[in-house]
């Protein structure tokens, strides 16, 4: 059980790869790499995790701050990393859309405009 | 290079990836063990600026910079998507169909949970250096409940509640407040960034100093930006017809 | 010199604060401000950014600035606030990324039309973003500046988008960019877990003298990759020709001439700072270099044998990749030296001549050598430019990149590569004989012309949409001027005195871990080691200089009137295949590049981690 | 605790192979949706209540509806 929680986190990362490799629809390609981009959410807040400690905020049930808590820092990342994943996925998007305007396909395989 | 061909230098090259990135993992110490040091210094630091959430502490206090670059993202893939999606020299705009029926159940249940989401969103924006939740949790509460029209009304009915051109204010408003308070900041104590207002008792509303102002000044970046990048979607989705397409389709 | 509360300590986090302030504010009032107030706003920012920036290399010169943000000053060593520290490099390359976008700014005055305030905002985000990545001591505060920089070029990559190829370009620009930048979070993620902190030089500290594990190795792949997928290293070079040939003219100059060099800047960095002192120098050594002449040679062959001038140009830019790795891969002092040298002296040209290709595409409406065979003889100022330019990108003394070039040439046989200096003639020679191929063409009508069955092959240059409404009867003067200044600043790196030494003393501060965490940490001054007396140019260099400009000159004739010459087409004819075959790997799918990316990884792992075994 | 943390690791890892298995354009939105789910609740598991809140909000609403939009304006129009 020790190093489950880093095996399933590189696994989610090599999936999104696979399914931007295989894919055949460019919104397809940009869903897989957000979905590869949760592979490093899973690996930073199992790196923050500490058994059997509350989370570190002290306001919500008013409780005496204490340094046994989960790691902050980690989850500042995956916050920071959470914003990063949605904005860039919107900008992707929206290229993509542009892509099937001037295309008129979203085929990653029917896409010559830029050979050799 | 063949579809075939490709698969099989994915599988090859992520095999040996994967291999490497486990014999690397295996060396991390144990999941779940209390080597944290960082957290142990951060949490002293937290309670010293009264800022009871110690993740809003570290994303608006200690590593304020990240924040800034993160909001600074926010705002160009927001300002990225509004000139990639603005109309084209063939494009037209036309009128939606009138849309189609609505269950009156979701009518209702648009109407009574559209005040509800609005004032939980406020509230996880101004209890974030308290509770769980922040500036950015509370603007994504914000930025999708206001679609809630939608769901309940039509698209005429948010379009109306939503001047896209008023959001890019509230957007530049969020960004640049939060980029000038680090600017004054250095200027008057010589700390960029730095938590330079009051910080009140730990664990009550007011407390916290320049945490609770940065998390408003994100929250409000954060809920326009997310109405405006929805509304070019729905937007391109709904009403712009190309001609490109058109002809082709 | 080390301050941590000094007024120039200030510099820096303003640095980066001031381009988003006025971003904010241009997005916010630009609908109602006409098109001329924009532009001046604008370039007043980006001409403040540049004195700002130039004021703090000065003092860099002397010594690191390092500003704590947040007043979270580090006690006993320990600090949980973010660093940055401004050595002369890092102020350097952030100074010639400010002077750029001024020059970007003032060449697309007038120059797009049916554009507001959005392509502005665009600019000013993407140079906070290099700023911010060029000065920050932070590795997560590198992967943050580092996707800023990625979403604005996404962006403005793309802004053309009538034109069909460019939001292609985009696409994969911004795919494979953030897959990269995704590995190397996986990097930043182990490291922290090992270390416990996030900061350079805490980071360089804890791992000192750590025996390399396989943790280390993979933290070390990982962040290398997201970072040499930026400098466009093979086989992540993909993505940069289709992103340089489609992006708006001043944006490819600000692709090509700083965010490029700025994944090299990132990677040694990263490399000098943290990992220096763990693995054995010769296995990255030879890592660095293997991988630098495999860029060179791709990026050279491919540059030959384009026919759009502005995928031409990013070839060349490739090719010069694998040189700048070569020489910072040396991994010594006047390596690094080198590598600086060469990378400014490169900007000035490339971007000049990425400006020229921009006059090209607005006069005549195509970047296409083989169309536009002879059509501007008639163009007597851009003729002459055109054949500065080619001569300096293949390092003509007293240009800056033959400085840099023979620097970098005397640093990698110094170091025990003795075939070095063949490698940089051969690839700066290609290069320039490319350039000077395509302005014969064009702008003197030499050479045949050329025969139907050439006019399908490759992406051609004539899709390409011009940015103007109605092609230009003349070049406008907001056009010529930044063309000038930056042949001029190329010139000038190459002339300036003490150009070498300073680079030299730079170059001893960038490669010293243990001083850059000293002055971090405990704000004491180390003292640097003495600058070091040293001339400019030295006989060797200036004769392989000259003979790179000569084999360029003859490359271009051979390409002009070699097909009359009957034993040369059938030597041409034997190689076509491996070069056919080279043009189909860069297919222009997105689907082949991240695979090709993987394959890279493999191969810096391997590279990084048997010899370890 | 542990237990549930291990479940809820599995469920992520299939959310990832079904997202990334999914051909069919309209079911890419939905299955998006879940995945994002299924990553809040393991960030609850892992004692992580701020990113659960902040992927809820992303992963699960405003992602999910930006890739449906998406895919309806890229829908080949009959």
């Amino acid at each position: 059980m020790t190093y489950y929680a880093y095996l399933v986190a590189v696994f989610v990362l090599l999936t999104g790869v696979f399914g931007i490799v295989r894919s055949r629809n460019l919104i397809h390609t940009v869903v897989c790499l957000s979905v590869a981009q949760s592979g490093t959410y899973v690996l930073l807040l199992a790196i923050g995790y500490q058994r059997g400690v509350s989370p570190p905020v002290f306001g919500s049930p008013p409780v005496k701050p204490t340094t046994s808590v989960t790691d902050p820092l980690v989850q500042a990342l995956t916050l920071t990393d959470i914003v990063v994943s949605a904005t860039v996925t919107a900008l992707l998007l929206a290229i993509a859309v542009q892509v099937h305007k001037r295309h008129g396909t979203v085929d990653p395989n029917e896409l010559v405009a830029l050979e050799g | 290079m063949s579809r075939t061909a490709r698969l099989m230098m994915f599988v090859v090259a992520g095999g040996a990836v994967g291999v490497m990135l486990v014999l690397g993992v295996l060396d991390l110490p144990h999941f779940g063990s209390s080597f944290h040091p960082y957290r142990d210094a951060a949490v002293p630091a937290a309670v010293a600026h009264a800022t009871s959430n110690v993740i809003s502490s570290v994303n608006f206090d200690l590593r304020g910079l990240d924040t800034l670059g993160e909001e600074t993202i926010l705002l160009t893939s927001v300002l990225g998507v509004a000139a990639l999606l603005r109309p084209a020299e063939d494009e037209e705009e036309r009128k939606p169909r009138r849309a189609g029926s609505l269950l009156d159940m979701t009518r209702l249940f648009g109407y009574v949970f559209l005040p509800l989401t609005l004032a939980i969103g406020f509230i996880t924006v101004a209890h974030g250096a308290l509770t769980p939740g922040g500036g950015f949790q509370g603007g994504v509460v914000l930025g999708t409940g206001i679609h809630l029209l939608y769901v309940a009304g039509s698209y005429h009915a948010i379009e109306k509640v939503r001047p896209v051109e008023a959001l890019e204010y509230g957007e530049s408003l969020g960004a640049g407040a939060f980029a000038c308070f680090g600017i004054a900041g250095a200027l008057v104590s010589a700390s960029f960034l730095g938590n330079i207002l009051p910080w009140g008792t730990f664990g009550e509303l007011f407390s916290s100093g320049s945490v609770l102002f940065l998390s408003c000044a994100v929250g409000v970046e954060v809920a326009s930006g997310v109405i405006v990048l929805l509304a070019q979607f729905l937007h391109q989705a709904i009403e712009v017809e190309s001609h490109v397409e058109a002809g082709k389709a | 010199m080390v301050t941590f509360d000094d007024g120039v300590a200030l510099v820096p986090p303003i640095a980066i604060a001031v381009p988003i302030v006025v971003a904010c504010v241009l997005l916010a009032v630009g609908r109602r401000l006409p098109r001329m107030v924009v532009d001046a706003t604008a370039f007043a920012c980006a001409a403040g950014e540049v004195g700002m920036l130039a004021v703090l290399l000065e003092r860099a010169a002397h010594g690191r600035v390092v500003t704590w943000s947040g007043h979270w000053n580090p006690k006993n060593g320990y600090s949980v606030g973010i660093v940055l520290v401004s050595d002369a490099l890092g102020a350097g390359i952030a100074l010639l990324a400010a002077a750029l976008v001024v020059l970007a700014l003032v060449y697309s005055w007038r120059y797009f039309d049916d554009v507001d305030a959005h392509y502005h905002c665009l600019v000013l985000l993407f140079l906070a973003g290099m700023v911010g990545f060029a000065l920050t001591g932070d590795l997560f505060d590198m992967f943050v500046f580092f996707e800023l920089m990625g979403a604005a070029a996404y962006a403005l990559t793309g802004f053309k988008i009538e034109d069909r190829t460019a939001v292609q370009g985009a696409l994969n620009f911004g795919v494979v960019n953030s897959l990269g930048a995704y590995i190397a979070l996986m990097g930043v993620g182990l490291l922290y877990a090992r270390v416990g902190n996030l900061t350079l030089p805490q980071l360089g500290e804890a791992l000192a003298h750590h025996k390399p594990d396989a943790l280390l190795v993979a933290a070390f792949v990982a962040v290398m990759t997201g970072l040499l997928v930026k400098a466009a290293m093979t086989p992540f070079h993909f993505w940069l020709a289709d992103a340089h040939a489609v992006a708006p003219t001043p944006i490819c100059v600000l692709f090509s001439g700083v965010m490029v060099p700025l994944g090299i800047y990132g990677a040694f960095r990263v490399y000098w700072v943290v990992f220096s002192r763990v693995f054995p120098v010769g296995d990255i050594r030879r890592a660095f270099v293997v991988m630098g002449v495999m860029t060179a040679l791709v990026g050279a062959v491919m540059c030959l044998a384009q026919r759009h001038f502005k995928r031409l140009l990013a070839y060349s830019t490739i090719a010069h990749v694998g040189l700048f790795l070569v020489a910072a891969g040396c991994l010594s002092d006047s390596g690094t030296a080198g590598a600086a040298l060469y990378i400014a002296g490169h900007a000035g040209v490339k971007c000049a001549l990425f400006l020229l290709a921009g006059t090209m595409l607005n006069r005549y409406g195509s970047v296409d050598e083989i169309d536009l065979f002879g059509r501007a003889v008639d163009a007597k100022i851009m003729r002459w430019l055109f054949l500065v330019s080619g001569l300096a990108l293949a390092g003509i003394p007293p240009f800056g990149t033959g400085l840099g070039k023979a620097v970098s040439e005397e640093a990698a046989s110094h170091v025990g590569y003795v075939w070095a200096p063949v490698l940089f003639v051969a690839v700066s020679a290609a290069t320039g004989a490319a350039v000077l191929r395509a302005t014969g063409r064009v702008y003197f009508g030499l050479g045949e012309p050329p025969p139907e069955r050439l006019s399908h092959r490759g992406t051609s240059g004539s899709e390409e949409e011009p940015e103007v409404k109605g092609l230009l009867g003349r070049v406008r003067l907001t056009m010529l001027v930044p063309i000038l200044v930056l042949l001029g600043g190329s010139l000038a790196l190459g002339l300036l005195p003490g150009a070498h030494a300073a680079a030299e003393h730079a170059a001893s501060a960038f490669t010293d871990p243990s001083a850059y965490a000293k002055e971090a940490l405990t704000g004491r001054e180390v003292v640097g080691t003495p600058p070091v007396h040293v001339g400019n140019w030295t006989m060797a260099g200036v004769l392989l200089d000259l003979l790179s400009a000569g084999l360029a000159v003859g490359g271009a004739a051979l390409a002009l009137y070699g097909a009359r010459v009957a034993r040369l087409t059938r030597i041409a004819g034997r190689g076509l295949p491996a070069l056919q075959g080279l043009r189909r790997v860069h297919s222009g799918l997105v689907t082949d590049y991240v695979a090709w990316l993987m394959t890279g990884v493999v191969v810096l792992g391997g590279l990084v981690g048997l010899p370890l075994r | 605790m542990s237990a549930l943390i291990a479940v809820a690791l599995t469920l992520v890892a299939l959310g990832a192979v079904a997202v990334v298995m999914t051909d069919d354009t309209s079911r890419q939105a939905v299955t998006l949706s879940v995945f994002g789910l299924l990553l809040s609740v393991l960030f609850l598991t892992l004692s992580a209540p701020d990113v659960a809140l902040s992927q809820i909000g992303v992963g699960t609403a405003i992602v999910p509806l930006m890739v449906m939009l998406a895919i309806r304006r890229t829908r080949d129009k009959q």
